[in-house]
């Protein structure tokens, strides 16, 4: 996004609001992937505590969706480099 | 969201510090988020789908049980391992955030 | 969560914020559970009218998600307990 | 949300009820999920997902009309059941409102 | 819904809310259409050019999606012509 | 949100145009929402469940890329799809706005 027409105040609020939409977009991501993790790793419920099978498999389906978020996100920003705009009339 | 009007009204209007409410509706907002996934994933998890009856039988209490002590691990393990990660470059805006487990 | 550090006037907004965030949270909910008991009960798309088959089914799966929420809710209210906080830093 | 912002600039503010203004979004994005869930529903309920050309052919059209007609069946249904549970303690924070039939 | 007890500087306020609304349900609307047809039709990720086949997918989905909204609008008005009220209590 | 306050503390409170503050609150959800969906997709995708280690492999990281190159294809193809259908009533409140590609 192109921010260069923003006055000082503009772009402080702008600031402010963009570090409150990151947290909420993290506690979403968190919640999101806390979610998908359990949903492919525990399938016994024999009993209710995680058994080491499933800490490993809920261990590497963060560590592997962390890195695929970072690997989706550099391509990303690799097509959108540029001053093109979503909102493009 | 609420949070945004921040800047707009800032802060003490009559003695309302807006930080500090902002804070606990996004506190709560999370939690009923997380809340609402545990209610879907378990209900995936444990409820047969047949609907013969509308009661929950013995087998679905149990594990219902135990899905919510399950469920609540994993948001504690993943929770962990993102904060181990210093997870900071996921969402196009960056995402940040310190946090603790429920 | 813990409002004990709220004064008055705080404590009355977040009362009538919270109200309101019950209101949407209920009828997202209400919405949500149609959809699902729909999804799961109908699968005949030769008559407009509902079976006597499909209207059980989606009673009974009404009154099963309920009794199963407030399960969860009961259980999950025993494990978040005390005063620990999601946003403890 | 805007409803949120009642207590900050309250009611009437050049003859501006907000009381009454954030109700009526409220039933605006109520009624705008139902509809979309009804959509989505519907879709994967009636479409085909083969996608050889771009028509509703005869049957998904009669489909379409048979799965509105019976997903605003089930919506009312699961309301009035849930009126007459007098549904109250669902979600962590309560959880509550009175509501009728589309 | 009825706005028949708004004044004029309420139906005014909800005029502009309503056409921000509608602007934020068109784009999610969008994204919604855009990945749905993208998990239908692309399934082939030898190649990052997407195929003649995947591409007339693409379209007949989208064109296909908006006909299915279409009918389902029209039938969803018809049966909530009239004074009803989702929030009647 | 945030834009849904504009009629109640109209633009420029010191300065500050509401509404321009809202067009790059809509334009920064839109490309949030975009992107999430994308992740999501593509993990779909390219992702194995079994979860063996933590670590992308060679036939995954190639996927990866592959699948964000189609997946914005994807997301052009659509939006001029419905630009060229002049796309207005597929929700119930009507549906418009003008966009072009991200």
């Amino acid at each position: 996004m192109d921010f260069s027409n923003f006055n000082g105040a503009e772009q402080a609020q702008m600031t402010k609001i963009i570090e409150k939409r990151q947290m909420q977009d993290f506690l979403r991501m968190y919640a999101n992937l806390a979610e998908k993790c359990f949903n492919t790793c525990c399938n016994d419920f024999t009993s209710k505590a995680l058994s080491s099978k499933e800490e490993t498999c809920i261990l590497n389906c963060t560590e592997k969706f962390i890195k695929h978020s970072e690997r989706v996100g550099a391509r990303f920003a690799e097509y959108n480099a540029g001053p093109k705009s979503v909102m493009s009339t | 969201m609420s949070f945004l009007g921040g800047g707009r009204a800032p802060a003490s209007a009559g003695g309302v510090n807006q930080e500090k409410i902002e804070m606990a509706m996004t506190e709560l907002d999370t939690v009923t988020d997380f809340f609402n996934r545990m209610v879907q994933s378990c209900h995936a998890k444990c409820i047969s789908t047949r609907y013969a009856d509308g009661d929950l039988n013995k087998g679905e209490s149990v594990c219902i049980d135990r899905c919510v002590a399950k469920f609540n691990e994993v948001q504690k393990k993943v929770g962990e391992k993102l904060q181990s990660r210093g997870q900071a470059n996921t969402t196009p805006g960056g995402g940040a955030g310190g946090f603790g487990a429920f």
